[in-house]
């Protein structure tokens, strides 16, 4: 196999609470992400999923250095992202491309498109201006738009067509690798499936490499070669995406996928979503043992005593970190609703 | 038109609840009038889920700001058509009649229940205001009653909760507050406009099981508005499909989803991600959702994404036709001449 | 609830500590101002009063320590107001604690009922432009509103005196001679702080009015003034507050235009002449006691808002 | 946030670069062009005082002292004979000269400052709004009628002072919009692209931060030339011959039982010219601004 184009080893991220107005002391602690671990192979795209507070989005940030991980290091091409400097750096920033969720937040809304795709280019002081048009042209028809859209302002555009623009501008430095936090959660149905089949095309024509954050699994479903399954900052199950979807083990990804809602009634009807019980455990005071203990359906004693390791099973590339993993998918446990 | 029936029949004994006719609602900005519902009819029968769907723009907040009677205005009117409730036209109806009708017997959920929420009174008070204008109850029990529906709607502790501030609660608790505040009167329909939108997807199931534990216990009917064809074919018992402010297809749940007859439908269920296919390409619509100041008229609004446009399409607004039982489409595929028509 | 109050009074012990780098900071200032001044203050004094013989002087450059190194001066001076001792008046010899508390009722007085007037005119008016926005009357109000706040007080204050006091003979032409005496100024002033407070209301109103939960009250079957003043007024009504807080603290001494047309025997015609005669203890005792009243004034704002804010009251407790 | 009903209005103006929107709103906002236009009409009579102005403006008539309108002098003649209505036409140079150079440098210095404060946080923070806490603590125009008494009267102490009480308010604004504008998703996006701290401050956080600094500019400018007249009506403004508006009004205001129109011209002058600013501040801000409601 070759050298991965990145590698998250060990991230972890504490957020300190303060308390006071002058003299502020750190009372609590948000602990956003444990111990997170991954590679993305090049070509490849890896899905982050999760609910809210799962430290999918402080991955994502931490990855692509725009927030400095507590503990751990991020591994950009061989060398450690967060100790490069000078050249080095913005020579890792050229090769890192980020898309955020609200392409209505994510584009200045003052700024026509041409200068919004523009800009990296800009930033990094390449190409004159004349070939800096002319490359933007070219991005924006790569990217499904027309020649003519440049000199637009973003409030001219649907949800869509703004994200698209936001992929180009993503583009515009040949990244290697491309940071997607949620690309189509804000988009109409219509305008995902488009979006998805353009970040698809892209990776075909380019071989670019994607980390996707969603939380949606149908749309992972469709872009992703591996699968994270996060629960309040800690990773729940690991696996290739063609298994994932075949055979879930960790009891939180079953309830995700099940309460994925698939518009089709007699799908439905045979297999209805799995109700979890409360709600997701505030960050502030996570739950001791295993962080699912409290809504898992199939929760034993130990289960709020130790905490589970992320563990390999049966299969290859398939990780979990529930201790009953086993048992569960032979019946041996029966849930509790 | 020949084989062409109108969906809404009063006629019919032991009718609807609510029956839309013709709903226009037209927003009059700056820019052009938005048609944003343009001739919508349907009806909501005692008990039953409906589902109104559509993306953005398709008017689906509109036609339920209409019911209610709670258009901005300006910029929003109802310009024709009639909404009868147990045979009363709400169009018609003097303000403080509606007022009476509103939070009693037809109640709305919203769709961002922090901002829907008023920041600064706490939740078990603003639950109990709607108990206190409709039943005329004085404060002290109305509060009673009020923690008493918060415990209903599934809130643990709820003595505690209703003296907490809406910003004390997670997403899901507020949620379960702006139903318990539209279920509190047991109304007879019930709006709900995107309820589980911003909401994590464990909760949203959480959520919608809860909407449809009323309807079966209370008998209440819910018009629930959503993008996400998922829920509809979860909770759903009919669903109308709005595109463009008109109702392309309309019927039965399973019908509409597992026998798609509009192209739009049809195509918009091909472009829905699902986790029971393979990674790939997904199918899209062409084109782009119209803008709704530079409508034509007459046609169909969805012929220049559509696979099957012919001239007529782009002169003419189809009627619904009948598919099967219940279930209609306007779409000129089904009418007799389509085989002759250029 | 014992944790909620114990945690308000350590916020109030907090903010008052923060005060201390402010005073410090106001200090300096009141000090500078008149530190800068070029010549020799007492020139003016002995000029004014004319009664002074060189060894009052002298009795009055030692006190000062006129003749010490700037810092001293500085530390003499901050040694004396710790003590209470804002020192007295060089133009009157007179404690200026005295002057200030003579002063201070009057225009106590005056902005009172100017406030009252002004919250009286300008909060219902506000309302009603913002409940009505965009048709004839809000633009009426907005022009009007705009227009009463553009107007300099003191040439509103001659044209009215003019009209009022000459021509119709209603109300006597200055100083405080009887309670008719304030109706005049305090209007002057009044009109002005309506305009304002009809502007900040208004678009207070319409913040409020677009949110959200006024939808959700209108979907309960609330009547619309049940709407408007159980649910958005009570949003609308925290900036305000504000504004009134912040305005009564400016018009301690921003009133002496007024104070001076009417000859009205206030804090701001104390400090504007003694600015001008340099009579330096008058106004470093009024910037002292400007700049407290505006602390406190700002504090009990934020008290009033925590009080009406739920979600000011939890932060404040983090 | 993500609703996915289209907003009621369709293209919202705040989308825009600042130009496009003071354009939108004005032709929209009748009243507030109204305002526009009797600013650029003070403004042409400001600068072109010399070609237009019937006389001389300080040239003395002593047998016109306080004759009212006539046909040769429009608005009267003061208690020297002088001709009122030139004396205006030169006061607005003087009022418009304090606006524009008060608003204008307290502008420089409060968007500098803000933004360094809002954007970096911390101990820059934390010292520079020290110091503007200290400012805004004193009643504003106190404070500059005593600057002014400090450093003498004239013009350019005038202005000095005036900018010394203005920067405060500006600094504090732009330090607020800079911590919203910061947080927008395109900052970081940005961030992400590897952009300095200056390129983001210069082409996202002034840009997008500026325009409720522009609004408190135009009423900033109103409340300058209201200022200016206070001080020159208490003698602290330009010294006489020299005419100004608030000066004028001063001078009236002895005649004012003989001859009222004196007093009456240059306070309705300042009245209409400050109303200008602060309606069109107002018509800006409607639009531009829901966060600037003071």
């Amino acid at each position: 196999m070759t050298e991965p184009l990145l590698e998250a080893v060990d991230l972890s991220k504490i957020f300190p609470v303060r308390k006071g107005l002058v003299f502020k002391k750190t009372v609590a602690e948000i602990k956003a992400v444990n111990h997170v671990s991954f590679t993305i192979g090049r070509n490849e795209t890896v899905a982050l999923v999760g609910e809210s507070g799962s430290g999918k989005t402080t991955i994502a940030r931490m990855v692509g250095r725009l927030l400095r991980p507590t503990s751990g290091r991020v591994l950009f091409d061989g060398s450690d992202a967060w100790k490069l400097k000078g050249d080095e750096l913005k020579n890792m920033r050229r090769k890192i491309g980020f898309v955020f969720q609200d392409p209505f937040a994510s584009l200045n809304p003052r700024m026509r498109v041409r200068d919004v795709v523009s800009e990296p280019l800009a930033i990094h002081h390449l190409m004159t201006k004349k070939e800096r048009e002319e490359r933007v042209r070219d991005l924006l028809v790569r990217v499904g738009l027309s020649k003519d859209d440049a000199t637009k302002f973003p409030h001219q555009f649907s949800g869509g067509q703004l994200q698209r623009i936001a992929i180009a501008r993503a583009l515009a430095l040949e990244p290697s690798l491309i940071i997607a936090d949620e690309p189509v959660s804000s988009l109409d149905v219509s305008a995902q499936a488009k979006i998805m089949n353009l970040m698809h095309q892209i990776q075909q024509d380019l071989g670019i490499s994607y980390l996707m954050i969603s939380h949606d699994l149908g749309v992972v479903r469709h872009v992703s070669h591996a699968v994270f399954v996060l629960y309040l900052g800690t990773i729940a199950e690991v696996a290739p995406a063609d298994e994932f979807f075949q055979r879930t083990l960790h009891p939180y990804s079953k309830a995700l996928l099940s309460a994925v809602l698939v518009p089709d009634p007699e799908v439905l009807q045979k297999r209805p979503p799995q109700l979890l019980k409360g709600e997701i455990p505030s960050p502030l005071n996570l739950p001791q043992g295993c962080k699912f203990n409290t809504r898992c359906p199939f929760m034993q004693p130990k289960c709020k005593e130790e905490e589970p390791p992320l563990a390999p099973t049966d299969s290859p590339e398939h990780t979990t970190a529930c201790f009953y993993w086993e048992p569960i998918e032979k019946g041996e446990i029966v849930p509790r609703f | 038109m020949n084989g062409v029936l109108k969906v809404v029949d009063h006629n019919r004994p032991g009718g609807a609840l609510l029956s839309l006719e013709n709903l226009r609602t037209h927003l009059f900005t700056s820019k052009g009038v938005v048609k944003a519902v343009d001739g919508v009819s349907f009806e909501i029968k005692a008990h039953e889920i409906m589902g109104l769907v559509g993306e953005s723009g398709s008017g689906k907040t509109m036609t339920g700001l209409s019911i209610m009677r709670l258009l901005p205005s300006p910029p929003a009117r109802i310009v024709d058509g009639r909404i009868l409730f147990n045979g009363e036209d709400l169009t018609k109806m003097p303000d403080d009649e509606i007022r009476k009708i509103r939070g009693s017997k037809i109640s709305m959920v919203f769709q961002d229940p922090l901002t829907s929420l008023n920041p600064l009174i706490r939740v078990g008070k603003q639950v109990s205001e709607v108990i206190q204008i409709h039943s005329g109850l004085p404060s002290e029990p109305a509060l009673g009653k009020a923690i008493e529906i918060l415990e209903q709607v599934g809130i643990p502790e709820a003595g505690t909760v209703a003296s907490q501030y809406p910003f004390e609660l997670s997403g899901g608790m507020r949620q379960r507050v702006m139903i318990a505040m539209a279920v509190a009167s047991r109304p007879e329909l019930l709006i709900a406009d995107e309820p589980t939108t911003n909401l994590d997807t464990t909760i949203q199931a959480q959520v919608l099981s809860l909407l449809r534990q009323i309807r079966d216990s209370q008998g209440t009917s819910i018009l629930l508005i959503t993008h996400n064809l998922g829920i509809v074919a979860w909770i759903c018992d009919r669903v109308a499909v709005l595109y463009a402010g008109r109702l392309a297809e309309i019927g039965p749940t399973n019908a509409v989803l597992r026998n798609p007859s509009h192209p739009y439908t049809q195509a918009l269920l091909r472009s829905v991600p699902r986790t029971d296919s393979e990674r790939g390409k997904l199918e899209t619509i062409p084109g782009e959702v119209p803008r709704l100041t530079r409508l034509p008229i007459n046609d169909c609004h969805f012929h220049p994404r559509c696979p099957h446009a012919k001239s007529v399409c782009q002169s003419e607004q189809p009627d619904l036709i009948q598919i099967g039982k219940d279930h209609f489409a306007s779409c000129f595929i089904y009418s007799k001449d389509w085989e002759r028509t250029k | 609830m014992s944790e909620e109050r114990y945690s308000i009074s350590r916020y109030l012990l907090v903010r008052l500590l923060l005060l201390i780098p402010t005073f410090l900071g106001v200090s300096v200032i009141a000090f500078l101002i008149m530190k800068l001044t070029p010549g020799d203050p007492l020139i003016s004094v002995i000029g004014f009063g004319g009664s002074q013989n060189s060894v009052t002087a002298a009795a009055l450059r030692a006190e000062l320590g006129l003749g010490q190194p700037l810092y001293i001066q500085y530390l003499l001076f901050v040694w004396r107001i710790l003590q209470g001792n804002l020192g007295n008046s060089i133009a009157q010899q007179v404690p200026v604690l005295t002057l200030i508390g003579q002063a201070l009722p009057n225009t106590l007085l005056l902005i009172s009922v100017a406030m009252t007037f002004a919250v009286a005119i300008g909060i219902p008016v506000g309302i009603l432009a913002g409940v009505k926005r965009n048709r004839a009357t809000d633009q009426a109000v907005r022009v009007g509103s705009i227009l009463a706040a553009s107007l300099p007080d003191y040439w509103l204050g001659i044209m009215l005196l003019i009209l009022f006091a000459f021509y119709l003979r209603l109300f006597p032409v200055g100083g405080n001679i009887g309670p008719t005496s304030v109706v005049l100024p305090a209007l002057t002033l009044g009109i002005g702080l309506a305009g304002l407070l009809i502007r900040l209301t208004r678009s207070s109103m319409l913040d409020q009015i677009h949110e959200n939960y006024i939808r959700t009250a209108r979907a309960k079957g609330l009547s619309e003034w049940v709407v408007i003043r159980r649910h958005a007024l009570r949003n609308a009504i925290l900036p305000v507050i504000t504004v009134i807080g912040l305005q009564v603290g400016y018009l301690l001494a921003g009133d002496f235009f007024v104070e001076y047309v009417y000859a009205w025997p206030g804090i701001g015609r104390l400090v504007v002449s003694a600015i001008l005669v340099k009579d330096y203890p008058v106004v470093q005792g009024f910037l002292l006691l400007a700049a407290t009243a505006y602390v406190l004034i700002n504090l009990t704002v934020d008290l009033l808002y925590t009080a009406i804010d739920p979600r000011i009251r939890f932060q404040g407790r983090e | 946030m993500f609703s996915r009903e289209p907003k009621l209005v369709e293209d919202s103006e705040s989308a825009r670069p600042l130009r496009y929107e003071v354009l939108a709103i004005l032709s929209r906002d009748r009243i507030a062009l109204v305002a526009l236009l009797v600013v650029i009409a003070a403004t042409v009579v400001a600068l072109l005082a010399p070609y237009i102005a019937p006389f001389d403006p300080t040239q003395q008539q002593l047998a016109g002292s306080l004759k009212g309108p006539s046909s040769i002098h429009l608005l009267g003649q003061d208690e020297l004979g002088r001709d009122l209505l030139s004396r205006l036409m030169y006061g607005a140079r003087v009022s418009l000269l304090v606006g524009a150079s008060v608003v204008g440098v307290s502008l420089l210095i409060g968007v500098f400052l803000g933004a360094l404060a809002g954007y970096y946080g911390g101990k820059v923070d934390s010292a520079i709004m020290r110091i503007v806490d200290v400012f805004l603590s004193f009643p504003g125009i106190i404070l500059a009628v005593g600057a002014v008494a400090v450093v003498g009267p004239g013009l350019e102490n005038v202005i000095i002072a005036l900018i010394l009480i203005n920067w405060p308010g500006y600094t504090r604004v732009m330090r607020g919009e800079t911590l919203r504008v910061k947080e927008n998703v395109y900052v970081l996006a940005s961030r992400g692209m590897g952009a300095s701290d200056s390129w983001i401050m210069r082409k996202h956080i002034i840009p997008s931060a500026i325009s409720p600094v522009v609004v408190l500019a135009t009423i900033g400018f109103g409340w300058a030339v209201l200022a200016e007249a206070g001080l020159s009506f208490l003698g602290l403004g330009v010294q006489p011959p020299a005419p100004s508006w608030g000066g004028m009004v001063s001078e009236g205001l002895e005649y004012v039982l003989i001859a009222p129109l004196m007093a009456l011209f240059p306070g309705l002058t300042i009245a209409i010219t400050v109303w200008a600013f602060n309606m069109l501040g107002d018509g800006l801000r409607d639009a531009l601004d829901p966060s600037l409601r003071i």
